[in-house]
């Protein structure tokens, strides 16, 4: 009897255990909400948290599909180009006029954006499956390529949405918002969803977790190892295209300075919310804490009235420290 | 014709501003080459200081008459600079001077006034709205910024201008829209937007959009990117002026160097080119639509 | 080899190392009991058990890997807490894993000396490494070069590197957990010689087989462990391997082998021919028929490994493959199970499981698309199949979520086992299926091979064990430095030949 | 017979793989060698070459420390930044005129800076190990720790040295060369042979690769492993303040953007260089050979004058996935 009992709690106790770990980022979180409230009393108004919200979309959309690459072994330092890059050529075809009507031209370009992004996420993947190079190096070069390709596309300056028309019917993707809630969030929202589902629910995530888990052991259970990686590759892209999407209509315009660290953003939003950079693990929920911690400590700095200008990185580089350290000790602690 | 080798070291098109000086360097280059059979221009662009103090080794190393630099950051680059010069080449120093911009470093200064860039838009801000409370959205901590903010700083000391808060918006439309989009959120009332360059005015100009705010009266920027002249040429209420600091200052640095070789005009010294106030009625002629920036 | 030291105080009489009453628990799972037992100087105490009984658990007490729940353990007659296992090889208690750990960037003496590096003024003296760590190695009988990367050892070839490790450093008592399952019979004829040699030394060993009649060369005490507790403790002398069994599993294992009769002509399913895995094996050729178990025999390094991983795509391999009679060639995993064939690897930790995954994602991962519900993996259908699996295979798992690394080691060669079965494939290449595994459970997985046979599969048995191949096995292949040397079957299928064919040698001068 | 005769066959040619897996780099280095010639005749001049050399000294020497923290399983992204921190001290300390007497102030600024990196260090390992932060999140705090101090220290402007007369001691410190050759080469060879004794003559270095190869054999041998992955952040430190000796007479001023991204350069030259980002495996003199790669793909991109300023950086990325490639099918044809 006592066994049985035991045996109870201790299910009970493992699942708590294992909940505490995901759980920990959402802590960290609340915390900040508590010191921003602190901060300045605007902090937890409506306007500004749904503000912080809708621009994590970008990180937190890109993160969503780090967190595939990085569950699956890999790394991708070339989104933040990857923007940039898919962006402009975006731009560059609703300017070309190709297609007079302009809601038929936004929808090719819409698709075209999503089918570049693909294309640069599997050009990524190639590189490193097929011939083998570390994906350090490997998307540390194709950075520097998208990156390069932006600025001669652009020439050094700005490449700017130009029909206004378009402009016109774009600009409610970001700007927009469906029953009080902002289009951004919910992009947010349904990719974390999605990325969740495919991740956690499906064959193909499975075999994502395992070959980061153990290449050997996911190649001897008959996993196509190279093609599981590639696809991470190409859900980056598709990913990175979904925040391109919403990039575009907000400033309505790029630049060679596009996207600039968004790698380390991202990949500190994954890291922040729970997924090892080892591989094996991927927790898109918290993820998308992660890109949102991010915001609200570079949100809290600005808000708040102590902090000198010059020192607001050093704050900020502190900050996140801490939240690691919240989390760490409540993950000890249970 | 005289064979003549002028090398130019420039920023790397890291942003609007710079993008128009690789722009203006190429031209100048490709039309002073025409002009001077004997003349072959080198055009480079670095990213950071440490590697523009290389990229100086490797134009010298290719063997120059002249060196026209615009240093990404002058300081750290002014032992290069008198590396270089060491050896005989003609320096022209362009935009950014170091803390010691004497003879030792350079033949010749074209410089774009910084400080005046801020004075002038801080004068503007005096004369106009007297009573404005300003937010202030800064480039990179760096020395030209600085230089900036002082000459702003000044020009409304004493004044009832009041700066509510300063903070870096990296000299990046995207880090701008979010500054702004706190600023809207931590001031129910702003007057006036300075932001010290138009690329990141496009940031300012959206989060104000997104806000539905009307207490803003207008924003400053500067540089004289065609799109912001574009706008006070159209009259947008938000940007009646721009403060013109033209990336073409490396151009006119190009020419004066090439005739210093082929004019037999002696060009020394310093040639500061002021920080022009552009309002609507000159707009005209800064704008150029073909360049990049 | 082994350095004689004077770390304890020797009391007369007194056990080198002495357990009393030592219970462990993890979690709520108490997986030992009040268990006391001690050896004595000179003496090789023998531990056995079924998979999971508590063997492995029990060394890691003694050895400070773990902490115990409750109990004390004792040195020399004075009792004493390890702080670690840093701590217990200070005292002179040292532990070869059942697990490999090694460093695999690291070469062989690098891993033999780490920790404890030999200097000459301030730097490493690699020389002197080099030349102990060949040495060490040899005294095991086997010859591997100090220089070598440990990740380029095959398993075998590590365990004698981990055992040479351990008995460098000053000891007094040795415990070994499984250190032969891995071996073939030469590699443990000379560990057990070395073991003689220490104990003359004085020095006390726990030994921990599944081999029982190892256990009765080797051992002056057996006990036995059972769910945990101590259930017998006898001197070596009075039981006789079948006791053994008897003891450990609570019933009689008389018949170790299934009875089987092979048909005579049956089709061919696997057809190889001169196929090739450049660099280790060359021009193998074999055939294996319908409803038949073939074996593999050889030395360890004789390649088998390797041509079994060449001709299911994981090496490069190239050569004549022929499936039911149809060409085929396997770039991939995917490709030969899709096929059919399901391989079992030897390396159960580096290749086999995820051990930081659950049970039912190990179960599963091999044969996932049986489990999608739509898009959707069917959790419930995961949970049955492990349900399943664990009736079916004996698998003794202390809770269904648990990870496949808390698994006992015998549990874990069990769950693979029901992992490739889940692909239900026509062929099977099981590399050492009995690795580490328990009389009693042995005798489950030999019935379950010949059953597969019966119902119309084809199995190829890789073993280092010749009993057991000669027990299950039809026809056996026996391999040589990478080639087929021959193939024994009927009455020839006796230890003596396939000694002949695996070692090149005559009977006369192998004797 | 036959067994033993195999055996040796087999390890002669594994020999053979690992020199080759070694030399990689160097091939890759002297293919580039070849391009720059085509490039530009001026690119294999000894001063270009010396100079190319030259001032791969501050990648070069942080990357050493890098391949120390690399190979011991760890990551500091901090670097960029701790140059910039600790050279603005140095500076600081040298301006405050302190000590009257130039040479003792120099010679005590020198110090101090070797204090400062290795301070600097301990507490990037202190972070990681103490508090067990995942070293890339633990050294991207710090790292914007380090970068906002040093910002608010110019108070956003600049950081100059101004003694003339300490300049006039210290320039040769860059400048200088001794028997032809220039100090900061003198400086990366001592720094690499001292680098490459630790990591593969010591018991530390030996640790350092056990530590990093599997961190639970390490702790079973009895190696502490916190202790050991401090000190690699510590050698880090050391080595970003030698860099920093070097960079205070090259340049004589730091700012807010000193250093910026150097991380990154650091990290790509020790993964040319052969060393794996995983851990438990370190090539000091491959590291080199990497940084070296990398400035002469700078160089030969600004020697050569083909190539559109809007292209360089795009095709520096293709360059490095070329260096890259040309290692991997080396290795493999082995
Ligand atoms: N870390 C752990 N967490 C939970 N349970 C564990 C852990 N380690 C071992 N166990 C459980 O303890 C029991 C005893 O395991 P142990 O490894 O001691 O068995 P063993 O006798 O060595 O078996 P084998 O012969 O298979 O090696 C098993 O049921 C195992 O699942
Ligand atoms: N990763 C590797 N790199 C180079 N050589 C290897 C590697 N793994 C194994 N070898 C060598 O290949 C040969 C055959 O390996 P292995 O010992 O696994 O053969 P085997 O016949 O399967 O033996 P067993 O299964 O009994 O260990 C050996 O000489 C071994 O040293
Ligand atoms: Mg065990
Ligand atoms: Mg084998």
């Amino acid at each position: 009897m006592t066994d049985i009992a035991a045996t109870n709690e201790k299910v009970r106790k493992s699942w708590k255990d294992i909940d505490l770990r995901a759980v920990a980022p959402f802590v960290a979180l609340a915390l900040l909400l508590v010191l921003g409230a602190f901060a300045n009393p605007n902090f937890l108004s409506i306007d500004n948290l749904l503000n912080v919200a809708t621009r994590s979309a970008f990180i937190a959309i890109i993160a969503v599909g780090a967190t595939f690459v990085i569950a699956a072994g890999g790394l991708d330092l070339s989104v933040g180009s990857m923007v940039a890059f898919v962006a402009s050529l975006a731009i560059l075809f609703m300017n070309s006029g190709a297609i007079a009507d302009s809601s038929i031209m936004l929808a090719t370009a819409l698709g075209l954006t999503i089918a570049m992004g693909a294309a640069c996420g599997l050009a990524n993947g190639l590189i490193t499956t097929a011939w083998r190079i570390e994906p350090f190096i490997a998307t540390l070069g194709t950075m520097g390529i998208y990156r390069g390709l932006t600025t001669w596309l652009s020439q050094g300056g700005a490449i700017t949405l130009r029909e206004p028309e378009i402009q016109t019917l774009y600009r409610p993707a970001y700007f927009g918002s469906v029953l009080g809630v902002p289009v951004p969030i919910i992009a947010i929202l349904v990719t974390a969803a999605i990325g969740a589902f495919v991740l956690h629910r499906t064959r193909y995530g499975r075999h994502v977790l395992a070959v980061g888990s153990n290449e050997d052991v996911a190649r001897y259970s008959g996993i196509p190892v190279e093609r599981v990686r590639t696809i991470t590759y190409i859900i980056q892209g598709l990913c990175v295209a979904v925040a391109c999407l919403l990039y575009i209509p907000r400033l309505g315009s790029t630049s060679a300075t596009t996207g600039l660290m968004w790698e380390l953003q991202a990949i500190t939003a994954v890291v922040i919310g729970g997924t090892a950079l080892r591989g094996g693990v991927g927790r898109i929920w918290g993820t998308v804490c992660g890109a949102f911690i991010l915001e609200i400590v570079g949100n809290i700095m600005l808000l708040s009235n102590f902090i000198s200008e010059y020192l607001i990185v050093a704050i900020q580089g502190a900050i996140i420290i801490i939240a690691m350290l919240v989390q760490r000790s409540l993950v000890r602690k249970s | 014709d005289k064979k003549v080798t002028i090398g130019v070291s420039i920023p790397a098109a890291d942003h609007g501003w710079t993008a128009g000086v690789v722009y203006h360097a190429e031209r100048t280059a490709k039309l002073l080459m025409e002009e001077h059979p004997g003349l072959n221009v080198i055009v480079k662009t670095s990213p950071d200081p440490a590697s523009q103090a290389n990229a100086l080794q490797d134009l010298a190393i290719q063997g120059i008459d002249a060196l026209v630099i615009l240093p990404s950051d002058p300081d750290p680059l002014v032992n290069a600079i008198k590396e270089v010069k060491d050896k005989g080449t003609f320096v022209t120093l362009v935009d950014r001077a170091p803390s010691n911009n004497d003879n030792s470093v350079r033949d010749l200064y074209v410089a774009g006034n910084n400080p005046a860039l801020g004075a002038v838009a801080g004068q503007y801000i005096k004369d106009n709205t007297p009573d404005a409370e300003v937010v202030v959205i800064r480039g990179l901590p760096i020395p030209i910024d600085q230089q900036r903010q002082d000459g702003f700083d000044k020009a409304i000391e004493g004044s009832n201008v009041k700066v509510l808060e300063k903070q870096f918006g990296n000299w990046n439309r995207d880090d701008a829209f979010k500054v702004m989009q706190d600023y809207l959120t931590k001031y129910p009332k702003i007057d006036v937007v300075w932001c010290q360059d138009d690329d990141m005015a496009v940031g300012v100009l959206q989060a104000i959009e997104q806000a539905k705010r009307t207490d803003i009266q207008y924003v400053i920027a500067g540089a004289g990117s065609k799109d912001m002249i574009k706008k006070v040429m159209d009259g947008d209420k938000l940007i009646p002026v721009d403060v013109l600091y033209p990336p073409a200052m490396v151009g006119t640095a190009m020419e004066l160097t090439a005739a210093g070789f082929y004019d037999q005009v002696p060009v020394r010294g310093e040639y500061i080119l002021d920080a022009t106030l552009i309002t609507k009625d000159n707009a005209e002629s800064f704008y150029f639509p073909d360049s990049p920036f | 080899m082994s350095p004689s030291v004077d770390l304890a105080p020797e009391k007369t009489g007194m056990p080198l190392l002495e357990a009393v009453g030592l219970s462990k628990s993890f979690g709520p799972v108490e997986v030992l009991k009040e268990v006391s037992l001690g050896v004595n100087p000179g003496e090789v105490h023998a531990i056995i058990g079924e998979n999971g009984a508590g063997k492995s658990t029990l060394m890691k007490l003694l050895s400070g890997h773990l902490q115990p729940t409750r109990g004390e353990m004792r040195i020399g007659g004075e009792t004493v807490a390890l702080t670690g296992p840093v701590d217990a090889e200070r005292r002179g208690i040292v532990l070869v894993h059942q697990e490999i750990l090694l460093a695999p960037d690291l070469t062989v003496a690098q891993n033999v000396y780490l920790g404890r590096e030999l200097r000459k003024g301030l730097t490493v003296d690699d020389r002197a490494m080099n030349a102990g760590a060949r040495q060490a190695v040899r005294d095991l009988g086997a010859d591997i070069d100090p220089q070598v990367v440990v990740g380029r050892l095959s398993i075998a070839q590590r365990q004698l590197v981990q055992i040479a490790r351990v008995l460098l450093v000053p000891h007094h008592v040795v415990i070994f957990d499984e250190p032969t399952a891995s071996l073939t019979p030469i590699e443990t004829e000379a560990l057990l010689k070395v073991i003689a040699a220490i104990r003359a030394k004085g020095v006390g060993v726990f030994y921990i087989s599944h081999r029982l009649p190892e256990v009765k060369e080797i051992a002056d005490k057996v006990s036995v462990l059972r769910d945990g507790r101590l259930v017998a403790s006898h001197p070596a002398s009075t039981l006789e391997p079948v006791d053994m069994a008897r003891l450990m599993v609570g019933r009689d294992v008389a018949k170790l082998y299934p009875d089987r009769h092979a048909e005579a002509t049956r089709e061919a399913v696997l057809e190889v021919e001169d196929f090739s895995v450049p660099g280790f094996a060359q021009n193998a050729s074999f055939t294996l028929r319908k409803g038949e178990i073939l074996g593999f025999a050889g030395l360890v390094g004789a390649g088998r490994t390797e041509l079994m991983e060449g001709i299911v795509g994981l090496r490069p391999g190239r050569g004549g493959l022929r499936v039911n009679g149809a060409a085929a060639h396997f770039p991939n995993v995917d490709a030969s199970l899709k096929a059919g064939i399901a391989y079992l690897s030897e390396d159960r930790k580096g290749k086999g499981l995820l051990l930081a995954e659950e049970l039912s994602i190990n179960l599963t991962l091999a044969s996932l698309h049986k489990f999608q519900r739509g898009l959707q993996i069917d959790r419930a259908r995961e949970r049955a199949a492990l349900n399943k699996a664990i009736g079916e295979f004996d698998i003794r798992a202390g809770r269904k979520d648990m990870l496949a690394g808390q698994l006992s080691g015998g549990n874990q060669q069990k769950l693979l086992l029901a992992k490739m079965m889940m692909t239900d494939p026509g062929i099977i290449i099981i590399d050492e299926p009995t690795r580490g595994i328990d009389i009693g459970t042995k005798q489950q997985i030999y019935k379950f091979i010949a059953e597969l046979a019966a119902e119309g599969r084809s199995i190829i048995v890789v073993s280092s064990e010749m009993q057991e191949l000669i027990g299950i096995c039809d026809r056996i292949v026996v391999m040589r430095a990478g080639h087929v040397v021959g193939e024994v079957s009927g009455e020839h299928m006796n230890e003596n030949e396939i000694v002949v064919l695996a070692t090149g040698v005559k009977s006369a001068e192998a004797a």
